[in-house]
């Protein structure tokens, strides 16, 4: 499954870089995180349950960083593995400065799906990956502005 | 059934006019009471997600998935399953339809469809072929593609009406 | 002999049991002591399983056992070889790989078994399922069957160099001869999906071992029980005659159910041997969709040659076949596409070589229609193609290459699905093609309503397909026929019964030789201890080759009561008839014995018995046919299409069919119209739809769509009659007929519905969604 | 597939519900009619750890004539809905759509408050409800409030209830003269969830314009998707062939969020939705006109 969009930062891209690089802020972002333990300064895992309606899952859940090239692009591969499911994807960010302060990011990758939640659950996915995507952004930005001031 | 992970429920319910009391898991389906606590297999289950039909009981005169309902959800209420219509020497006039117009192959999705249409037929004694269909949108079959079904149910609203 | 039961719109004896909710199925076997069983099952299509920790699932409350591969040791093996192939042909190629009981260290497709929890109900069995650790190293995904043979694809079984699963080419005449002697050659790429044959019980064993008495009965929703009971004996180091199994009423076979040996099957009962208690498992819907086979994938490159006339010259047809992660039904499918892709047409050059192809799917195998509806796709579509290349009417180039009356039989020169040579028995195809236009009024639909409907704006199409139906294949099946004390008549058969009506049918076949009500005939399949020999019920073969030993047997019976009564009522045999379960002499009705009174006088108990005499009313006979009898049909469709929103609803459906002596025209009706509604289903609704990575995305009826009342139109079944030369009964299968040539009818259906925009289908199945792309491009 | 075991509550009055919500939170469920929840549940995608069953608790189920518009309880059944001659008069969208809903067996059992407060974007009373101007009643231990569809449906199968709160009762207002609707569905079979839907409701004035229009979608985003802009279009205007089309063009291109599923791709989405729209148009206008009361 594709996934992209783009988003629009109300901070300079500095400050967003230094969150998105900061893995323990990426799981924080993760909708229904519990846990996150770092493994490295670009490896962190942790708990996550994701939630959406009466739908729930525990995942245990796994985030790298890799291909830097602060402060405007990065890989992240993220995983996470629970009792209805896995999910594993790979993707792209890639940050410009507006005026006025702001950043765009724009994102894009591949997401595969596995389990039961794949077998009976595709209705949702894209549903599904758009709102936590917007769910997590949302939440960036608001550490991001909260950081600012 | 054991338990050993929740407390059991205390149920009581009529079901084919026969008055049942057990105590159940709360989770137990009410197709896996029915079937494998009550031994009244004529009930089928063929998808447990409320889809295919063969389930379908009667719940204080409605239709209802038995696979989406928890046995515990029926104290207190009255259910008719397919062992409750008819029997083999007295067949009733929705069976004996079913049989001369040959309205069943295998026979899983039948106990499901008869609980439908006797509850149909109540509520629309003239049904008129596209009704008929209507009401049997809930119900799966893969061996009769559903015409001689239509057949059996308009002979049933006949002989119904005889009586 | 006169038939006074055999063609007659008969009721059904099982139907009265099944509506009232008392006939068993196998998940209504309740032992006790029982146990249940739930499978833990690989979410991933293609991965090396690096870590199995079933301990906290051992521990959970409830739980009895847990077994992986690696706890069954020495008699982990693989299932046996269905279909061996075909000793006939030369440089044939087959790699056989067959499936595993539980999965030790490949994985080859999403689904496969892990490891088995067995529990005091099925509801701790799946909470323990869910504390099975396993982990998985996830290998690059083979789904695409083209890519699958391109030298550099990853391998679904890496001790073989390529993915290839078997190859095999057949010829008749030659092809490239007829290619340059033609004025039109047309090409065409051909894609067919995969769909589930889904019927509505799941799959499900039950197994009690009686360690006493040294005997395990098998309760399983088989298809082929003694094939089975045979399969269960070898692996387990059983004699024959320890197992039993047993199939009782199945909800629904359409050929997966016939699919021996499912990992299930072979675990099952060694589970309940091992821990001497009944143990019950039954696949739940979600399973079923993935333990369950599936078939129809295929990709043709096809190619016709004709004459401008439209006489067809030759066809080749290459394909590709998809047979999933294993291939233990041989080449049955694939020869069946290649037996059909020249129709009913009288083809005298052809070619067609596939490839079966290993990819990480569920395992391919048999399911209604079996490879057929391909072939007349294939055949069908291409027809179509030349019609609108040559601007003839469609059907009168139907008309131009039928086989015509006098050429039976009809010698193809290739091999069928059972290694025979493939021979048109007997038919009348151009009258079952005019009984069909006839019935559709194809000639006023096309000068009159069509143009009238377009003009209104409508966008209403007319098909007619023609098709034939190999059918009745051997080796052979067997009955015994017993003639009771009470009068009443007891029948014996190997072959199982998925809702084909055969308490009905094999009874007429029965009560006519006899001379008996259809009621006092009691007929038992299903059961290795009522039967011994046999193979199963599929290929639409059980009242052909069952019928046919059934008939055999009971015209033997026949016999005997005649010699008996002859002698009893001192009368020679040709002044005796039976009737109503009484021998009585003709011009002195009083004088009369009952068939009760004789099976009793013919086990003599005490007193001389003469030098051969063989106790009781009984016989056992057996059919083999050298070769299967063809059926021959065709169906007409009009079909509206909302161009705007591509949905579509079918006006009228007609169907002539020619399955020879009809036995039962309400049983042979329910079985033509269940046929369609598969047809429909494949052709519109139903398609597993796998993702890139070897996930099936719509393992559920919520999204995996059967068709319902709400979309099968009203079907109107004519019938023709040419009786096979081949067996006493004159019949021919039927089964699977209904299905075959619906896809290629709906596509021909939306092309000329959908005329303005110039849709061409070459594919299966649709969809509205699918419609709109193809209109667009 | 058996469904994962769960602590079971079934109170017999609001209050108790209530109780066991608020000491439990996330963590409990509330089961309605159970039409959506169970299969989930017998899939073991939905695994609450409490579930609170409201079907003992009998003031829940009516539907009344208020001054206000019709008042449907929470756990009013469909087939209730479907039957019901107040229903049919205050609210007929409302009863034209019932018989639509799933299939008979889960219309016995499904219910009105349960259907809203699951949320589903492709399920039809989110979507009727909001194109209606309807409210509904929230309670919790904490008191109540009211709260307008328009307001209710945050995203996919999330609204505004708390953890600690109960959808108990809708509120549909009476329409006002000279109103048309319209549901228009595309489904694979008539009873599947719609691939597209669009609801329409349209008042005209005295001398034929449209006085106020409502266009809202189904199945094309992750709530009920509500095409303002292209009802601004209509307003004031004589719905001639080209506003229709020019309203349809414009809530299916910048309106809607359609996503790609096995069955229908986001182009197919909107061109359906842009087909439908202009259905659905059509048919409110023609019963605005009929409507004369």
């Amino acid at each position: 499954m594709k996934i992209e969009g783009e988003y629009i930062f109300d901070g300079p891209r500095e400050a967003v870089w230094k969150l998105v690089r900061d893995p323990e802020v990426l799981m924080k972002c993760l909708p229904g995180t519990q846990t996150v333990n770092k493994i490295s300064d670009t490896e962190f895992t942790g708990e996550v349950t994701v939630r959406i309606g009466p739908f729930s899952g525990a995942f245990a859940g796994r985030v790298i960083v890799s291909d830097e090239v602060p402060p405007q692009s990065c890989t992240l591969t993220v995983e996470g593995t629970g009792k209805i499911g896995f999910l594993k994807g790979v993707g792209s960010i890639a940050m410009t400065e507006l005026e006025g302060g702001k950043t765009l990011m724009k994102y894009g990758g591949e997401a595969q799906i596995g389990g039961k939640v794949a077998s009976v659950g595709q209705r949702l996915f894209d549903s599904v990956s758009k709102s936590m995507a917007k769910q997590g952004l949302d939440t960036l930005n608001e550490i991001l502005k909260s950081s600012n001031a | 059934m054991e338990s050993t992970t929740q407390n059991l429920f205390e149920l009581a319910v009529t079901i084919n006019g026969t008055r049942y009391e057990r105590k159940v898991e709360p989770r137990m389906l009410l197709s896996d009471f029915l079937r494998h606590e009550l031994d009244l297999t004529g009930t089928h289950v063929g998808c447990e997600h409320g889809v295919c039909g063969a389930c379908s009981v009667l719940m204080d005169g409605r239709p209802v998935r038995s696979c989406l309902m928890f046995a515990v959800q029926v104290n207190g209420h009255e259910i008719v399953t397919v062992e409750g219509l008819g029997t083999i020497d007295n067949l009733h006039p929705v069976q004996k339809s079913f049989q001369e117009a040959h309205g069943l192959q295998c026979g899983f999705c039948t106990p499901g469809i008869l609980t439908t249409v006797v509850a149909f037929l109540e509520t629309n004694p003239n049904p008129s072929d596209e009704e008929i269909r209507e009401a049997l949108s809930g119900n799966l079959c893969r061996c009769t593609g559903y015409q001689h079904i239509v057949d059996a149910v308009r002979l049933a609203a006949e002989k119904m009406k005889e009586k | 002999m006169e038939k006074k039961l055999i063609g007659k719109r008969i009721m059904r004896n099982e139907d009265p049991r099944l509506l009232t909710g008392q006939a068993q199925f196998v998940d209504d076997v309740n032992l006790p002591g029982m146990l249940h069983a739930a499978f833990l099952r690989s979410e991933y299509a293609h991965a090396r399983l690096v870590r199995l920790d079933v301990s906290k699932a051992r521990q959970h409350p409830g739980v009895v056992a847990v077994f992986t591969a690696e706890d069954m040791g020495k008699d982990w093996f693989p299932g046996p070889p269905l279909v061996s192939p075909p000793p006939t042909v030369e440089d044939v190629v087959f790699h056989s790989r067959r499936q595993v009981p539980l999965v030790k260290d490949k994985i080859r497709h999403a689904g496969e078994a892990v490891a088995v929890v067995i529990a005091e109900n099925r509801y701790i069995a799946e909470d323990a399922a869910e504390l099975i650790e396993a982990e998985y190293e996830s290998l690059p995904v083979i789904m695409n069957i083209e890519k699958a043979l391109e030298a550099d694809s990853p391998l679904v079984h890496d001790d073989l160099d390529s993915n290839l699963a078997a190859q095999l080419s057949q010829k008749k005449g030659d092809y490239e001869v007829a290619r340059k002697a033609a004025d039109v050659v047309i090409r065409r790429r051909i894609l067919i999906e995969r769909g589930a044959a889904a019927a509505m019980e799941n799959r499900g064993v039950v197994a009690q071992w009686d360690a006493k008495g040294q005997a395990l009965t098998v309760w399983d929703t088989t298809q082929a029980p003694i094939p089975i009971r045979n399969g269960l004996a070898s692996r387990l180091g059983l004699s024959e005659s320890q197992v039993r199994v047993i199939a009782p009423y199945i909800g629904g076979g359409f050929g997966p159910k016939i699919m021996m040996f499912y990992p299930e099957e072979m675990l099952i009962p060694w589970l309940a041997m091992k821990l001497n208690r009944p143990v019950k498992w039954i696949e739940d819907r979600r399973e079923n969709f993935y333990a369950t086979t599936q078939e129809r994938g295929q990709v043709h490159d096809v190619e016709i040659a004709l004459t401008r006339d439209g006489k067809v010259l030759g066809l080749k047809d290459d394909f590709l076949h998809d047979t999933g992660a294993y291939d233990p039904y041989g080449l049955t499918i694939p020869i069946n596409t290649q037996c059909h892709a020249m129709g009913g047409y009288d083809i005298k050059n052809f070619t067609s070589e596939f490839k079966v192809v290993f990819t990480n799917k569920i395992i391919v195998t048999p399911v209604r229609g079996a490879g057929r509806p391909q072939g007349i796709f294939v055949i069908e579509r291409m027809m179509d193609a030349a019609a609108k290349e040559l601007g003839i009417d469609p059907v009168e180039l139907r008309k131009r290459n039928l086989i015509q009356p006098d050429a039976f039989p009809y010698e193809h020169g290739i091999i069928d699905q059972a290694f025979a040579p493939l021979i048109l028995d007997s038919g009348n195809y151009p009258a079952v093609l005019q009984k069909t236009l006839d019935a559709i009024g194809y000639e006023k639909f096309i000068k009159d309503e069509q143009p009238r409907l377009r003009k209104e704006g409508k966008h209403v199409g007319i098909a007619v397909a023609p098709f034939i139906e190999t059918t009745g294949i051997g080796p052979y099946e067997g009955a015994r026929v017993t003639v009771e004390a009470s009068g009443k008549v007891n029948v014996a058969t190997g072959i199982g019964t998925q809702g084909q009506g055969h308490f009905t049918s094999f009874a007429q076949i029965v009560a006519e030789q006899v001379g008996v009500k259809v009621t006092d005939v009691r007929i038992v399949t299903g059961d290795t201890a009522e039967f011994h020999w046999g193979t199963g019920t599929f290929a639409s073969r059980g009242a052909v080759v069952a019928g046919s030993a059934m008939h055999a047997a009971s015209s033997m019976v026949r016999k005997k009561i005649f010699t008996l009564a002859s002698k009893i009522l001192e009368t020679p045999e040709e002044e005796l008839e039976l009737e109503d379960g009484v021998v009585r002499i003709a011009d002195m009705p009083q004088r009369s014995i009952s068939l009760g009174e004789l099976a009793l006088l013919a086990n003599p108990l005490r007193g001389a018995v003469e030098p051969g005499t063989e106790p009781g009313l009984e016989s056992t006979a057996y059919y083999g046919p050298r070769y299967g009898p063809t059926a021959f049909g065709a169906h007409a469709m009009i079909l509206e299409i909302d161009p705007d929103t591509m949905m579509v609803k079918i006006r009228r459906y007609v169907v002539t069919e020619d399955c020879g002596t009809v036995l039962n025209p309400l049983i042979l009706e329910g079985q033509v119209h269940g046929g369609v509604s598969m047809g429909i289903g494949n052709s519109f609704y139903e398609q597993l739809h796998y993702d890139e990575n070897g996930q099936l995305l719509n393992a559920s009826f919520a999204d995996y769509l059967l068709v319902g009342a709400t979309e099968m139109p009203h079907i109107e079944v004519h019938h023709v009659e040419t009786l096979s030369p081949l067996n006493e009964l004159g019949a021919k299968g039927a089964g699977e007929a209904g299905a075959i040539p619906v896809p290629a009818l709906f596509a021909q259906a939306v092309e000329n519905a959908l005329h303005d925009q110039s849709v061409e289908v070459m594919e299966m199945p649709l969809s509205p969604n699918r419609l709109f792309e193809l209109a667009k491009s | 597939m058996k469904p994962a075991p769960f602590e079971y509550h079934a109170p017999t009055t609001v209050e108790q519900a209530l109780s066991v919500l608020a000491e439990h939170g996330y963590d409990a469920k509330v089961l309605a009619g159970g039409q959506s929840l169970i299969p989930m549940m017998n899939f073991r995608l939905a695994q609450p750890a409490v579930l609170v069953d409201m079907n003992n608790i009998p003031d829940l189920a009516f539907i009344k004539a208020g001054d206000d518009g019709l008042r449907i309880g929470a756990m009013t059944r469909h087939y209730q809905v479907e039957t019901s001659s107040i229903a049919a008069e205050r609210a007929p969208l409302i009863h034209a759509t019932m018989p639509k809903i799933a299939y008979p067996q889960v219309r016995t059992r499904g219910t009105f408050g349960g259907s809203i407060s699951h949320a589903d974007p492709a399920a039809e009373l989110p979507t009727l409800t909001t194109a209606l101007d309807g409210k509904f009643r929230l309670v919790s231990l904490r008191g109540e409030r009211w709260i307008p569809a328009s307001e209710f449906f945050l995203g996919l199968f999330t609204t505004s209830l708390e953890p600690d709160e109960i959808l108990v009762e809708a509120s549909i207002p009476p329409p006002p003269p000279h109103t048309g609707w319209s549901l228009q569905e595309v489904a694979r079979r008539p009873h599947d969830f719609a691939l597209v839907g669009v609801t329409a409701v349209l008042t005209l004035d005295a001398n034929g314009r449209c006085e106020n229009a409502r266009l809202v979608f189904l199945s094309v985003g992750d709530r009920p998707m509500v095409a303002e802009r292209a009802a601004d279009l209509l307003k004031g205007q004589e719905i001639t062939s080209e506003a229709i089309r020019a309203a349809a063009e414009l809530a299916s291109a910048e309106e809607i969020d359609p996503s790609s599923d096995i069955h229908a791709t986001v182009d197919f989405r909107r061109h359906l939705a842009n087909v439908l729209c202009q259905r659905a148009i059509e048919q409110a206008v023609q019963r605005a006109k009929e409507n004369k009361e």
